[in-house]
């Protein structure tokens, strides 16, 4: 039998010798230019790093192409970020211009450094997860493509962060970011009562309910659910495997905005409901990637340098975001939930 | 092997940004596999829906979690993914890899799966996605016979991540890389074995800017501080001023407590003020430097939307120094397991529990003293108590 | 009447505050009641608790309340306080009297009560503390004669009070005098017969001062406010400037949008981010002054601690126009209590209904739109509901 | 019978001429001195409010020496506060310093304008209500007789709004006050079983607690209590007679601080836990009075100028208040009611 428990191979094996001896050395960094970083020791050597952008979606065909490249320009050394971009890790200058030459040829993506747009996080969405409202890599690279020239340029008045969720589980950070994308799901699920029966522990179904909208059904051995309790998030789905909650007509997708996680200046904050429903239109969404662009457009157009979208949005107020985003404020955008009341504008300071 | 038409994801060949068709397209070429996955996609894209059901648990020997079943919910039109099981593979701390590495794991997951990879997923581990039930064992074995391992899943310990830290950060207040490596290999069986009510997630990032994003997403945040002063050299700043940045407004207006000033010759930091937010040291990481006292702060709770909402960590622990071999973090962590093993109810978060019991049940469970720190504001409301041994009879 | 010691409270005497003890111990020359009283709190200052408990429900002819029955338990040592009621009258909007009128009240008191007084209670009423329930009815009649009338108490609508407004202060943008009379009047019903699940309050501030705090301590906050530009007089924010007002530091400085600025000459307003929180003004009354389109921001949910902790209220109608006979404010008052009078749970304030039951239930049911105006931002969660007419079949 | 139901006297009955003709019509006003304001009209006329300090808890006959004054100065014309001060409304500028020098001689206590201390809302205490943790008044006096040059001088950074209820039902603005003083007990209501079966409607008790810390005891025909879960609040008592909770030797005080109800700069803002207890000691709780001195001594050295006691810790925050301030924190500071969460510090940056 195979050993069990050996865990991940140490790191020191995967760091490339520049690495080893500056280890905890560096002095400081400069962004050369869009996707180049470069890190000085205190012992003055230079560590280049090339920043490439990837589908995380990605095929071992891609990888070996990737090592490839890796091998000619970098001994072999490469990383992938928090942010599923890919850097290369040079310690020769000089093969910096050719290994950015090499990659746009070969049609990769070479930025997302400083304040520009990086990799948009995201999960498996219809490629693989049972609970996805929406569809991941199809967005995302539609998503992509629109802002394209934020990912290449360092124009932004800061870093954008943008997530992307494909249900309300929220796997990854949208929950603090500058734009998360949410699958949502917009009714109740349908109950199977026969499947209930037979497929699911009902204790643990009422118990995965956030809202407590699920009871027991003694008479037919099953679940009922209060539909106006009920806020669509598939955790009884989850659950139990007869309570489907997919609906082609209804699914789509909701925008929450002005997140962050860093401790910079402000301290972390949770992205907030802007766009309550898109509707899912494959292949490209153009209603999500649309109102996505709007809202990035007007925050370069109005942000102060150094803002990211909740600071700007918080120096401005919400009322003037909506406002300015021309986007209809909703019962929806008010908390109802368990820390509702603290949302709520106690004082008359508001503006018109 | 039939030729199968996608034209809905034919559109998304197109546009600058790299496309995951094309790639799928590429490898549906030798793989059946991932033909299927490409029309059952395509069918998702035609009726606005997924095609996945979850089924039966599925694993390898000796662990209980690592591995996440899939099927889909129609075999008959894509038989090949009537199975497509995920394989949780635990990255190397920081996501360093050689070539040689990489090419290894390539060629294993030619041999037992789809070749299909998310690099990497969302809690750091390498994703392998689609495999049969019948290849988990041999793949498996496989991978621990080349030095690779499973990661987390279900509820338990989920793999830990870190930030790229002092391997390539002047950031870095203490060894992520390590710390990371450290606690993974310490707690191998609380990784592979669920046990607990739910997950339980743990991040390391070097300094406050927080690039794993721990405070959302772990439930046990450790991020790198300092308690000294800052390191200034203010002819530096001057460099960065006559560069033309705006030293006043770019910076020190930005400041959140007001604790740094600049006057044209001196960059002035009122160490007491600072609450190292890393903001002046961003713009400038030329002249300025976090001080020598380093360790990290010690935050609690963070976690995603189910069931009581999203929370993000909270300070527990303001400063701890972090030396191998880490035992002070380790009787921590091994005390709240301990605590939330006992108290937690199936599928509520550590951060959902202290919700629920309070404070001060979890830090005197722990053995942590209250400190202002832990809070941004005392309570409102009256509602408080007291121990029994705190009143008279 | 045997004299009493109160060595305790005598201490209470000392020291340049004025002191109720001095007053007591006069009123008990002749009031063998307030003799009582004092011995009774003698006793509590000794002992190091109360002495009052609650009894049978006690009241005047016609109405649910404004009342409070007390009485001691301790009848035997201070029998004539055994029963020590307190009657509320309604005061006068604003606080104004006349000596005329207020002898008139104390010869009454004096004639059918204790003699003991607050002027005024924590809600705005003429507190008379202290008679028996045999001198409840005679008592209230002859105030009734008088033209005084009892004010709230129990589970209905409570006295609404106001700010001294534009009868007393330049800040004033609605009339808070009259809209406090005219709704007190409106609602006499509500006022004296208790009928709804809790209590609800109504308080009315000039402007954003909000000098009865109503935000605080009432359901209901009608706040003035306006919606066109601030008037500023420069020549006369010079004057403040030369008079040593630092205007840079203790105005522009202060303003939580950064909505005013001022050049040594010039003390301009950008009216889209000025959100008339008063301050500029408050500082510069003589230069700075509301604007002339004036109503009030309406505010709802606003209590104390009990059950569910202290809520401030929060916006629901950002302005209002404010002018006699209020028609709006009263449909709105009347579609708010119906639907808390048909949802609310015993003991459940209409802040914490709205809480369990979300402000989409309540504006739908009160006929009020959503505005960015009522939440400081908007929900973090992705917890939302759909109306059935919302989506798709 | 008498005549039910109309309601308050019209408060244009009470108005001094000079107020009538000025409704609405005020311009500015000055504080002239303390305890004095001037209000002057469009039309030029002036009135001055003479602001006296008041034993909330009056008699008729203090009332009556009022009167005597207010007739002598201001035309029988006078009001409250919303403070419970009063105030003499003089339309002739010559008989303000008349009135003053009467008043002090009388033993008044003319202040509590401006940047001062105002007089301290409060409640019932031990004089009246059954609920009382603390008494009232005796508080009241010794803070006001403690801190007395504040009411007279206005030298402080900002106004300072002190307020006390005597439980935790908070009776008052103590939620909302720059130092609040709560009366507060400190162990669970004891049961008397065989009255609670009598006495009590025992639906209503349990609904009552707003920690849900009582569940029904059916053999006893009465209820218990879960000790870890009750904080003491009382209510059940209100309900229940047969539940007392008084308790000489736990009842206490607790300060609560840093509120506000002004729009003014800064949203409200609740007053927050400093000291969760202090003993109860008549005559002159000098515990109590103390510890505020020592609170406002320490805002009055470190605010800005305009700055109330919120917006200045709020600026240097809580962790450095505790430190300078020399209070110990302790668990019961970290809240732990329903919203609590929104409380805890989600980020590393604060003071050591
Ligand atoms: C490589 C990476 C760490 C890793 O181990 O993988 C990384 C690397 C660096 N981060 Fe980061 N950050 C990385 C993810 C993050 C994240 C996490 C995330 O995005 O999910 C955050 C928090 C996100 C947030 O706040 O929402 C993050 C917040 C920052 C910040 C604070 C930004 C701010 O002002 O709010 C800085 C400081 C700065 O750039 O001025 C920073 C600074 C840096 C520096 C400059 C640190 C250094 O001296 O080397 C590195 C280059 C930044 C750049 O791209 O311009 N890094 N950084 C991650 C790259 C992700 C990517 O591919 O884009
Ligand atoms: C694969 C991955 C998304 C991805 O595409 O990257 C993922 C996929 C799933 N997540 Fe997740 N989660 C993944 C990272 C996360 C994260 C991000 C993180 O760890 O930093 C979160 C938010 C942080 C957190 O833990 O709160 C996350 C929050 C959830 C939740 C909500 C947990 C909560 O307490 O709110 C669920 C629901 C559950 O546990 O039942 C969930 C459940 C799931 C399940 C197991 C759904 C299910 O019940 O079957 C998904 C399996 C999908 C599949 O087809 O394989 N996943 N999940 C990520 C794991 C990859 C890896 O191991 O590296
Ligand atoms: C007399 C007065 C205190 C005072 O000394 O001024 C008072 C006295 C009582 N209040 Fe109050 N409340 C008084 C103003 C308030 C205020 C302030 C206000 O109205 O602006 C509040 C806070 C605002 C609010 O309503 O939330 C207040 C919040 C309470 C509460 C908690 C309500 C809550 O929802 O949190 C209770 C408990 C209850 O209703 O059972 C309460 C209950 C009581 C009772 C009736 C206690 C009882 O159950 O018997 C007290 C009777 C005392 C007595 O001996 O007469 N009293 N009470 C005030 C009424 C005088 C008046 O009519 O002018
Ligand atoms: C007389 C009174 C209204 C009434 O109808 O009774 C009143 C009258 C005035 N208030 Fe007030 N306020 C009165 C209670 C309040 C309250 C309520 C309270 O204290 O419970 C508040 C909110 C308290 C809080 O914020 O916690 C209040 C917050 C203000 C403010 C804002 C203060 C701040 O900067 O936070 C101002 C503006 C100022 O003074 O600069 C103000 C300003 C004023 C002015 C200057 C308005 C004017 O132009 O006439 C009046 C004289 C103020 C002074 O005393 O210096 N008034 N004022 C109340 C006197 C109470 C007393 O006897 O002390
Ligand atoms: S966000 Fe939801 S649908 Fe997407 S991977 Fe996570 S659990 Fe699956
Ligand atoms: S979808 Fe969510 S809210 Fe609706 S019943 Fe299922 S678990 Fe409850
Ligand atoms: S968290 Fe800090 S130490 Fe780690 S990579 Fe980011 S900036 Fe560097
Ligand atoms: S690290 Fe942050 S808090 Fe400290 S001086 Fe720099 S900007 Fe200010
Ligand atoms: S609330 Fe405004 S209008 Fe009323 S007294 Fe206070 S400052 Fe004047
Ligand atoms: S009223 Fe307040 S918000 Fe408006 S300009 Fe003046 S200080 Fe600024
Ligand atoms: S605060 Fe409590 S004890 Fe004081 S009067 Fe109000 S209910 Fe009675
Ligand atoms: S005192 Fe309060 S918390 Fe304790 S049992 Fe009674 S109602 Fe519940």
């Amino acid at each position: 039998m195979a050993k069990t428990d050996i865990g991940p191979p140490h790191y020191s094996k995967f760091l490339p010798p520049i690495i080893k001896e500056n280890y905890g050395k560096w002095a400081y960094h400069e962004i050369v230019k869009p996707g180049v970083l470069k890190h000085v020791s205190e012992s003055g050597a230079e560590l280049y790093s090339v920043r490439v952008g990837s589908c995380r979606l990605a095929s071992v065909d891609f990888i070996r192409q990737v090592c490839e490249i890796a091998d000619k320009y970098s001994d072999g050394y490469l990383r992938w970020t928090s942010r599923h971009n890919i850097e290369f890790l040079l310690s020769d200058a000089s093969k910096v211009d050719p290994l950015i030459a090499e990659l746009k040829e070969k049609g990769f993506n070479v930025g997302g450094t400083g304040n520009a747009l990086t990799n948009i996080i995201h999960t498996q969405g219809w490629v693989h997860c049972h609970s996805a409202a929406t569809d991941a890599s199809g967005i995302v690279k539609a998503v992509m493509d629109e802002l394209y020239e934020h990912f290449e340029n360092m124009d932004l008045p800061a870093k954008l962060k943008i997530s992307l969720a494909c249900c309300l589980n929220m796997c990854g950070a949208v929950h603090c970011s500058d734009i998360a994308i949410l699958g949502i799901h917009r009714k109740p699920p349908k109950i199977d009562d026969e499947n209930v029966n037979k497929m699911c522990e009902i204790p643990t179904v009422i118990a995965s309910c956030p809202t407590a909208a699920i009871k027991p059904n003694p008479k037919a051995k099953s679940v009922t659910v209060n539909e106006e309790r009920c806020m669509y998030c598939g955790n009884c789905f989850t659950m139990c495997p007869a309570m489907p909650i997919a609906d082609p007509k209804n699914d789509g997708v909701a925008l929450l905005i002005g997140g962050k996680v860093s401790n910079a200046r402000t301290a972390p904050m949770f992205s907030r409901l802007a766009v309550p429903y898109l509707p899912n239109n494959p292949p490209r969404w153009p209603e999500v990637t649309g109102t996505i662009k709007k809202i990035v457009d007007l925050w370069i157009a109005n942000a102060r340098k150094g803002e990211r979208v909740g600071e700007w949005i918080n120096r401005i107020g919400w009322e003037k975001f909506f406002e300015m985003a021309e986007i209809p404020f909703t019962d929806k955008h008010i908390d109802d939930f368990i820390f509702s009341v603290p949302t709520f504008r106690t004082t008359t300071n508001f503006k018109w | 092997m039939a030729d199968i038409k996608t034209p809905l994801l034919d559109e998304l060949e197109k546009g600058p940004w790299m496309s995951f068709v094309t790639q799928l397209k590429e490898l549906a070429k030798k793989k059946p596999m991932v033909r299927d996955v490409l029309g059952l996609l395509e069918t998702s894209y035609e009726e606005k829906r997924g095609h996945w059901k979850h089924g039966g648990i599925v694993g390898v020997q000796g662990y209980g979690g690592g591995v996440i079943g899939r099927y889909t919910d129609i075999p008959d039109k894509f038989p090949e993914v009537t199975e497509f099981h995920t394989m949780r593979i635990n990255q190397p701390s920081g996501w360093f890899y050689t070539t040689d590495a990489l090419r290894q794991l390539c060629d294993l997951w030619d041999k037992w799966g789809s070749g299909l990879t998310n690099f990497h997923g969302s809690t750091g581990d390498i994703i392998l996605l689609g495999t049969t039930t019948e290849n988990l064992q041999p793949a498996f074995d496989e991978f621990s016979e080349a030095g690779w391992d499973l990661g987390g899943s279900g509820s338990d310990l989920r793999t830990p991540s870190c930030c790229c830290g002092p391997a390539r950060c002047e950031y870095a207040c203490i060894d992520t890389l390590d710390i990371c490596y450290e606690l993974t290999m310490a707690y191998q069986d609380e990784l592979h074995r669920p046990m607990w009510p739910y997950k339980f997630k743990i991040k390391i990032s070097g300094c406050a800017n927080d690039c794993v994003a721990a405070i959302a997403r772990a439930d046990l945040s450790i991020i790198g501080t300092w308690r000294d002063a800052m390191k200034v050299d203010s002819a530096k700043v001057k460099e960065y001023a006559d560069a033309g940045m705006d030293i006043q407004a770019e910076v020190v207006e930005k400041c959140p407590t007001d604790a740094c000033s600049w006057d044209g010759s001196e960059f002035k930091v009122n160490n007491e003020d600072c609450v190292r937010c890393m903001h002046c040291i961003n713009k400038m990481p030329k002249a300025l430097r976090p001080g020598d006292d380093r360790g990290a702060t010690i935050l609690i709770g963070g976690k995603a939307t189910i069931l009581q909402s999203a929370f993000l960590s909270w300070v527990i622990v303001p400063f701890m120094k972090m030396e191998p071999p880490y035992d002070e973090i380790k009787e921590l962590l091994e005390n709240i397991w301990e605590w939330w093993d006992e108290h937690g109810k199936m599928r509520e978060r550590v951060g959902e529990l202290i919700y629920r019991l309070g404070m001060r049940n979890f830090l005197k469970a722990v053995g942590l003293e209250p400190v202002p720190q832990m809070v941004y504001q005392p309570r409102a409301n009256p509602y408080f108590f007291w121990w029994p041994e705190e009143v008279e009879d």
